[in-house]
C-alpha cells in the first residue's frame, strides 16, 4: 500500500535543506534578483548541490548521484517551493534527468548529479504528459531547426534535450545555432526562454518509442512532483498568512482573532492537508513505479495546483494593502502558483486525463444538446 | 525486535482460532477475542488488550480480516468502541473497565452519548443538566437532544453541571448513565429526512451511584475532550477503496447511464472524483499516523472535507439523475440502526448529508478548532466567562 | 430599457398576497397537510384566488381575467415560495394559462381565472422550454393512450393540457380514462403525479407549430417565473437564518455576531439581490415580449436556481440540529428549493441552452482530447 | 409636471448646445455646463445644480449623449467627481463649494482622499494622523498610504486625529489638504503588477489654514462617512452593455480561438458568463434605484461581486490561454493614468484583480457591513472602545 508518510531520511533532508535556505535564499535576495535582472541565483544553486547534493538524489549511484528516489526529490520541492527559491531543480534534476534515465542516456547523468551541468526538456512549460511536441525538425548531421517557446529552466541551462516528434536530441545550449530569448514571465522566479534553433549541431539519444516514451516519463515526473512543489508554496503561504494575522492588529484584536479570518485559513490547512495526501501518493507511486502513476500524477496536478493558487490568493487577501504590493513576498508565492497551475497542463487537462483514467468518459456527443 | 512481537501476535491470532470457530457465534467469539488482549492490543492486560504500542493492531487485524473473523460491526456500536472506549481505559478505574470493556466490545451493550442539550450544542460547556450529590447517590435532571441509539442503549455517557457557582467548564462532572434507571426517558428525534435516528432524553430525578462517576467531580470536561477528540477521529473500519463510499455510486450512474451525461455535469463529476479521491488519500495518510500515535486535531480536516463532500456528491446526482431525483422513497418514520447512505435513493442521501456538517461539531466549530488548535491563532475576545 | 423595479401597483399586490399568506399559510398548517396526506391547501387556494384574483392576473380582461401581467404575477411567485405556499398556481395560472393563450384557446381562460377549474400542463415537471415530450398517442375520437411520469400541480387539477408531440389536447383529469397516482415526493408541498391515459376522451385544442409552440411558450415562461419563486424561497431562508441567529445564544453571545455567520448571510444577501434583478429581467421580457426572452428564461433558471438551493442549505446549516429537525419549517424551504433546481430543467441544462443562445459554443470536439 | 421639468431640461441642454459648442474645448463646455445648472441637477442653484430632485439628471445625460458633448471624464478624477463633489454639496459651506465644485467639475483640478494609514486600514478610524491648532491654521504631522492620483492632486480629502483624548471614533476632523503646501511629499508605491497606481503621502508640519476644515472638528467621522457611502456606490459611467466589462473578452477568446476550447473550460465559461450578467443586471436594478433615492448599503453588494467576477473570470483567462498566458507585457514601474484592465496581458488582469477586494474597503469589511446595516445582524463584542 501507498506510504504516504515522511521517514526519518527524509524529515532530515527536509531540515537540511530548509535551514540552507532559510540562510541563503530570503525573499529579498529573491526579490532583488527579479529586480536586477538576474532571476536564478547560481550561488544558491551551487550550494543545493555541492552541499546537499540534490542534483544527484534521483540519479542511480552507478550513475553517479545518491540512489535516493523520488520520494526524497519531492521533499526538496516542497522545501524550494515554500521558499519560492529560484534554482532549475525542476528543469534540471527532475525533467532533464528523468528522460534521459528512461532513454538508457546515462553518460551525461553524472554531470547533471554534480551539478557541473544543468539541463532541462526543452518543451512549452505547459505541456502535458502524453503530448510530444515537434515544432522541431532535424536535418542530417545531424542539426535541429525550429523553434521551442517558453521553455522553464532553460536560461541557466548548458544541455537542452530537444524532442522533434520522432526523436530526442541533446544540444548544446550555448552552442552555435541555439538562441535563447528570456521571456516577460508571470512567473519571474523561474521565468521561461523562447529557443530558436537554426542549424544547431545535436546528438540524437533515442528514437520512435523510446524518445517519445522519455519525453512522457519526464512530464509525467514533472506533473507527479511539481505537485509536491505546490505544496510547498501553499504552505509557504499559509505560514506567511497566520504570521501577519497574528501580529496585525484592526479594531483592538489581532485581526487573526476574527472568525472570518480563522475559518478561511482554517480551510486553507484542510486544503493544503488534503494536498500533501494526493502529493505524497504521487511521488510514492513514481517512486515505486506503480501502474497508477500516470492517474496518481494527473491527480495531483487536478487538485494541488488548485490548491497552491487559493492559498496564495488567501495570503494577498489576508495581507490587505500590503499584500498586494511589490515589496512583500506574498506576490512571489502568487505568481509562482499560477504560473505553475498551467505546468504540466492545467487542472483542467488533467481532470479530462483522468476522465480516461479513471472510466468516467465524456458525453455521447456534446454542445448540440438541444434542452 | 518488532518482528518478534508480529510473530507473537499472528501467534495469539492462530491459537484463538484454533479454539474458536469464528464462524460459530459472533458475541462468543468476540468475547474470546477480548480475552486474548486482541481487542485493543494497546490496552493493559485484563481490558482487551497486551500493554502493546498501538500500530500492532494492524497484525492483528489483518490476521483475523483474512480468517474471516467476524469484526466488531463498528457502526452499530459507533459510540461505544468509538468514543467510549478510549474514554474509559484513560479516565475510569479498573473495577469500571472491568465491568464495560468487554460487554462494549461484544456489542453485548450499546452505548449512547449526553452530551447536547436544546440550549447548549457548539457551546457545549453552557450545559445545564443538573447532578446533585444524596449520600452515595447523584440525582440528575435535565434534557438532552441529538442522541442516537438512545433507544437502544445500555449506557450513556452524560455530562452534567455538578456546581452551577464556578466558571462554565470548570462546573461539569462526567458520569456513565444507567439509561435502564428510573426517570430516563427517550423520545425519538424525527428529522427532515423523515426518519428518526436520534432522540430526546429526559432525565428527571434519575438516581446514579457514584460508582457510575468518571473522573473527579468537577473534572467532566477534561474527560469529555477525550471523548470528543476520538468523535472526530473515528474512521470505522477498513480504509476506503478507490470509489468506497458515495463517490462510487455517482460514478456507476455516469458510466451505466450515458444518456444522463451532459458536458456540464462532466466537469462537476470530475470535480467531486478528484475531491473524493484527495480525502480518501487523506484519511489515509491520517490512518498511517494514527497508527503510531495519538489522535490529533488533524482528525477534524477529515471530518470537514467528508461532510463537504458528501453533500457536493450528493448534490451533484440530484443534478445528474434529474427528474428521477425529485421521487423520494418513504417519509415514514422510521427507526433504522443507521442511515443507509447507499441503499436509499438519491434525494435521501442528499437530505441526510446535510447533517454531516451539523452532527459530532459543526464545520464552524471545528474550523475554529483548527483555527486555534492547529494553527495557533487567537481566541475571540470572550463574553462568557 | 428592462424596468427592474417594482411600481406601486406591484408593491400593493405583495402586500394583500404576504398578509394572506401570513394570517391563512403559516408553516406550521402547511407542514401538517403534508404530515396528514394532503398537501395541498384547497381552502388557502380559494382564498387567493377568490380575495385576490391571483389566478386572472396573467389573463386578458375580455377572457374573465384582471389583465395584468408576468410582473405581477412574478410577485404572487414571489410571495408564494417566501412561504412555501401549497397551492397550484404554477400549474394553472402560468403553466396553463400561458399554453391555452399561445394557442389562443380562449374559452377556457375564464373558468381558470377565475379558479372555478385547476389546470396544469402535463409535462414531467424536469422538462426543459424546446423539449415536447411524447409519451401519448392519440387515437380517432380522439382518445389519448399512454403515460406521463412527474407531472406538478396534476392532483388539484380539473384539466390537463397533454401534448402527443405533434398536438396539444385536453382531457378532463377528473373523466374516463384518466388514472392519477400521487409520486412519494422529494418537495411534498408541491408534490408530482404520475399520470396514465388508457384512451382518454381528449379535446385537440393545438396541432403542428401551434402545439409545440404553446407547450414552449408554456415551459419558457415556467422557467421565466419560477425564478421569481425561487427568489422568495430564498428571501424567505435568509429572513429565517437571520431571524434565528439575532436570537439564538451560544457562548454568551448571539449566534449572529460571529463573523463567519455574518459573512455567510452577507454572501447570501448578495446572491439573493442579484437573483432579484436576473428573476425581475425574466419577469419584464415575458411581460413586454422581448425577443430575448428565451435567454432571459434560461439565465434566470442557471442562475436563481442555484441561488434558492444556496440560501435553504446555509438555512438549514445555521440552525443547527434545529434545522435538521422536521419540526422546523428549513425542510420545507430547503425540498422546494432542491425541487426546483430540476424543474423546467437544471441550472446545467440551461447553461447548455446559454451556450446556444449567447454564442458560446461546445467544443469542436470532446472526450478524446489527448491530453 | 414631471414631463414639464424634463421639457424645461431639454431646452436648457438645447440652449447649452447653442451658446458652447461640443466639440470645442472640453473644459470650456464643461464649465458651462456647470454654469447651466446641468452639472449635477440636485445640487443647489450656483453649485452646478438647479436644485431639481435627483432622477432628472438622466434627461440631461441622455440630451447631451445625442449631441455628442463631452463627458466629465469620470475615471480621469473619480474620487473628486465619485466622492468629494457629494461629500463637498453635503457637509462644505457655501464659499467653499463655490470655490472648489466647479474646477472639480470641469477635471481641471484633480482630487485624492487621504484616508488610509499604514496601521489604519480596515479600522479607519484608528487613525494616528494628527492635526494640531496653531492659531488660524492647523499643523498636521502623518502618514497617508493607497492614495491614488496624489501625485497629480491639488486637494486631497483627509482625516486627521484633533482629539487623542477621546475614544477615536470621536476625535477625527475631515480637512481639505491642499496638496501643493509645503511638507507634503507625495511617494510612489508599487504594487505586484510592477506598476504604481497609489502613492504613500508623508505629511510633515503641514500648515492647512482652517477655512480648509469640512464640518466642525471632531465631527470628521460622519462626514466621512457621506465619503465612504459615495465610494462604496459609485458605479461611474454608462451602464455596461451585455458582455461590456472583462466578460466581453473571455467570450471574445472563447468565440474566435476553438483550438482552445475543452468541455472542462466551456462548463466554467458558461458559469462566469451567468454571473457576469446576473451582476450586469444587478448594478443595472441599483441605478434605476439610485435615479430616484439616496445610495444605500446596497452599493456594497454591487463592489462584492464586480470584484469576486473580475477575479474569476481573469483566472478563467489564464486557464484559456495555457502557455500563453505565462507570458506578461511589461515589469517597469509605469506610472499610469488608471489601470488598463482591458488592454494589457490576461496575466495583468489576473493579477491587478486581486486588488478589487482589498481596496475602497476589503470584501470582508463589506461583508460585515452588509450584515449588520442591512440585516441587522448584532455587532461583534468590541474590545476598542
Amino acid at each position: 500500500m501507498t506510504d504516504l508518510l515522511y521517514d526519518d531520511v527524509e524529515e532530515a533532508l527536509r531540515d537540511s535543506v530548509r535551514a540552507l535556505l532559510a540562510a541563503h535564499a530570503p525573499w529579498q535576495r529573491t526579490l532583488a534578483g527579479v529586480d536586477g535582472g538576474e532571476p536564478y541565483d547560481p550561488a544558491l544553486w551551487e550550494r543545493l548541490v555541492g552541499q546537499l547534493g540534490v542534483a544527484g538524489l534521483p540519479v542511480p549511484e552507478e550513475h553517479g548521484g545518491a540512489g535516493a528516489g523520488y520520494r526524497e526529490v519531492a521533499v526538496v520541492l516542497e522545501e524550494l517551493g515554500r521558499a519560492v527559491a529560484p534554482v532549475p531543480f525542476l528543469g534540471s534534476a527532475v525533467l532533464a534527468t528523468r528522460a534521459l534515465l528512461s532513454c538508457g542516456e546515462v553518460g551525461l547523468l553524472g554531470q547533471l548529479a554534480t551539478g557541473r551541468r544543468g539541463a532541462t526538456l526543452a518543451v512549452p512549460f505547459a505541456t502535458p504528459p502524453g503530448a510530444c511536441p515537434a515544432t522541431v525538425t532535424a536535418a542530417d548531421g545531424p542539426v535541429l531547426s525550429g523553434a521551442v517557446a517558453g521553455v522553464a529552466d532553460a536560461l541557466p541551462a548548458d544541455l537542452l534535450l530537444v524532442p522533434d516528434g520522432d526523436g530526442l536530441y541533446a544540444v548544446d545550449a550555448r552552442g552555435p545555432g541555439v538562441r535563447m530569448t528570456p521571456v516577460i514571465s508571470l512567473d519571474a522566479t523561474r521565468p521561461l526562454a523562447d529557443i530558436v534553433l537554426a542549424a544547431a549541431p545535436a546528438r540524437r539519444i533515442a528514437v520512435g518509442a523510446a524518445a517519445t516514451g522519455a519525453v512522457t516519463d519526464a512530464l509525467t515526473a514533472g506533473a507527479a512532483l511539481l505537485a509536491s512543489e505546490q505544496v510547498g508554496v501553499a504552505q509557504g503561504c499559509l505560514d506567511l498568512a497566520v504570521g501577519h494575522v497574528r501580529t496585525r492588529h484592526q479594531f483592538g484584536r489581532p485581526v487573526g482573532s476574527f472568525q472570518a479570518v480563522k475559518h478561511r485559513l482554517a480551510d486553507v490547512w484542510v486544503e493544503v492537508t488534503q494536498a500533501r495526501a494526493v502529493a505524497r501518493h504521487a511521488a510514492d507511486c513514481l517512486a515505486v513505479g506503480d501502474p497508477d502513476t500516470a492517474l496518481a500524477a494527473s491527480l495531483a496536478q487536478a487538485y494541488c495546483a488548485t490548491v497552491a493558487v487559493t492559498a496564495a490568493e488567501v495570503c494577498v487577501q489576508l495581507h490587505g494593502g500590503i499584500g498586494f504590493t511589490w515589496e512583500h513576498p506574498a506576490h512571489l508565492y502568487l505568481k509562482r502558483a499560477r504560473s505553475s497551475a498551467v505546468a504540466f497542463g492545467t487542472a483542467d487537462r488533467h481532470r479530462a486525463a483522468l476522465a480516461r483514467l479513471a472510466d468516467l468518459p465524456a458525453p455521447p456527443e456534446t454542445g448540440a444538446h438541444q434542452p | 525486535m518488532p518482528d518478534d512481537t508480529a510473530a507473537r501476535l499472528r501467534g495469539l491470532v492462530a491459537e484463538l482460532l484454533r479454539r474458536h470457530d469464528p464462524a460459530g457465534g459472533r458475541t462468543a467469539f468476540l468475547g474470546a477475542r477480548f480475552d486474548a488482549g486482541l481487542a485493543w492490543v494497546h490496552h493493559p492486560v485484563g481490558l482487551g488488550g497486551l500493554d502493546l504500542p498501538r500500530h500492532h493492531q494492524a497484525v492483528v487485524e489483518e490476521a483475523l480480516a483474512r480468517a474471516g473473523a467476524p469484526d466488531d460491526r463498528p457502526r452499530r456500536n459507533s459510540i461505544g468502541l468509538g468514543m467510549a472506549a478510549p474514554t474509559l481505559v484513560r479516565h475510569a478505574t479498573g473495577d469500571q473497565c472491568r465491568r464495560w470493556l468487554r460487554p462494549l466490545w461484544t456489542g453485548a451493550e450499546i452505548w449512547c452519548q449526553l452530551f447536547s442539550e436544546p440550549d447548549a450544542g457548539s457551546d457545549l460547556a453552557a450545559l445545564t443538566t443538573r447532578a446533585v450529590r444524596d449520600g452515595d447517590d447523584w440525582v440528575v435532571d435535565g434534557q438532552k437532544v441529538w442522541t442516537s441509539m438512545a433507544h437502544r442503549a445500555r449506557w450513556g455517557l452524560l455530562l452534567a453541571r455538578t456546581d452551577p457557582d464556578v466558571p462554565k467548564h470548570r462546573g461539569i462532572t462526567y458520569f456513565v448513565c444507567d439509561m435502564t434507571a428510573p426517570g430516563v426517558q427517550v423520545r425519538p428525534l424525527r428529522q427532515l429526512t423523515g426518519e428518526a435516528e436520534f432522540n430526546e432524553v429526559f432525565l428527571t430525578g434519575v438516581r446514579l451511584p457514584d460508582t457510575l462517576r468518571l473522573g473527579a467531580v468537577g473534572d467532566g470536561w477534561r474527560v469529555a475532550r477525550t471523548t470528543l477528540m476520538n468523535e472526530r477521529v473515528a474512521i470505522g473500519g477498513r480504509p476506503l477503496p478507490r470509489e468506497g463510499g458515495m463517490i462510487g455510486l455517482l460514478a456507476r450512474s455516469w458510466r451505466e447511464r450515458p444518456e444522463l451525461r451532459t458536458g456540464g455535469l462532466h466537469a462537476e463529476v470530475l470535480g467531486a472524483w478528484v475531491r473524493a479521491e484527495a480525502a480518501r488519500l487523506t484519511a489515509l495518510r491520517l490512518r498511517q499516523q494514527l497508527a503510531a500515535g495519538e489522535p490529533g486535531p488533524e482528525g477534524s480536516a477529515v471530518k470537514l472535507s467528508f461532510a463537504e463532500l458528501a453533500q457536493r456528491i450528493s448534490a451533484l446526482e440530484l443534478d445528474l439523475l434529474g427528474q428521477e431525483g425529485l421521487r423520494y422513497d418513504d417519509w415514514t418514520m422510521r427507526r433504522p440502526e443507521e442511515p443507509d447512505l447507499l441503499g436509499r435513493t438519491a434525494a435521501y442521501r442528499y437530505l441526510r448529508a446535510r447533517g454531516n456538517s451539523i452532527e459530532g461539531g459543526t464545520s464552524e466549530i471545528l474550523r475554529t478548532i483548527i483555527a486555534e488548535r492547529v494553527l495557533g491563532l487567537p481566541a475571540e475576545p470572550r463574553v462568557d466567562r
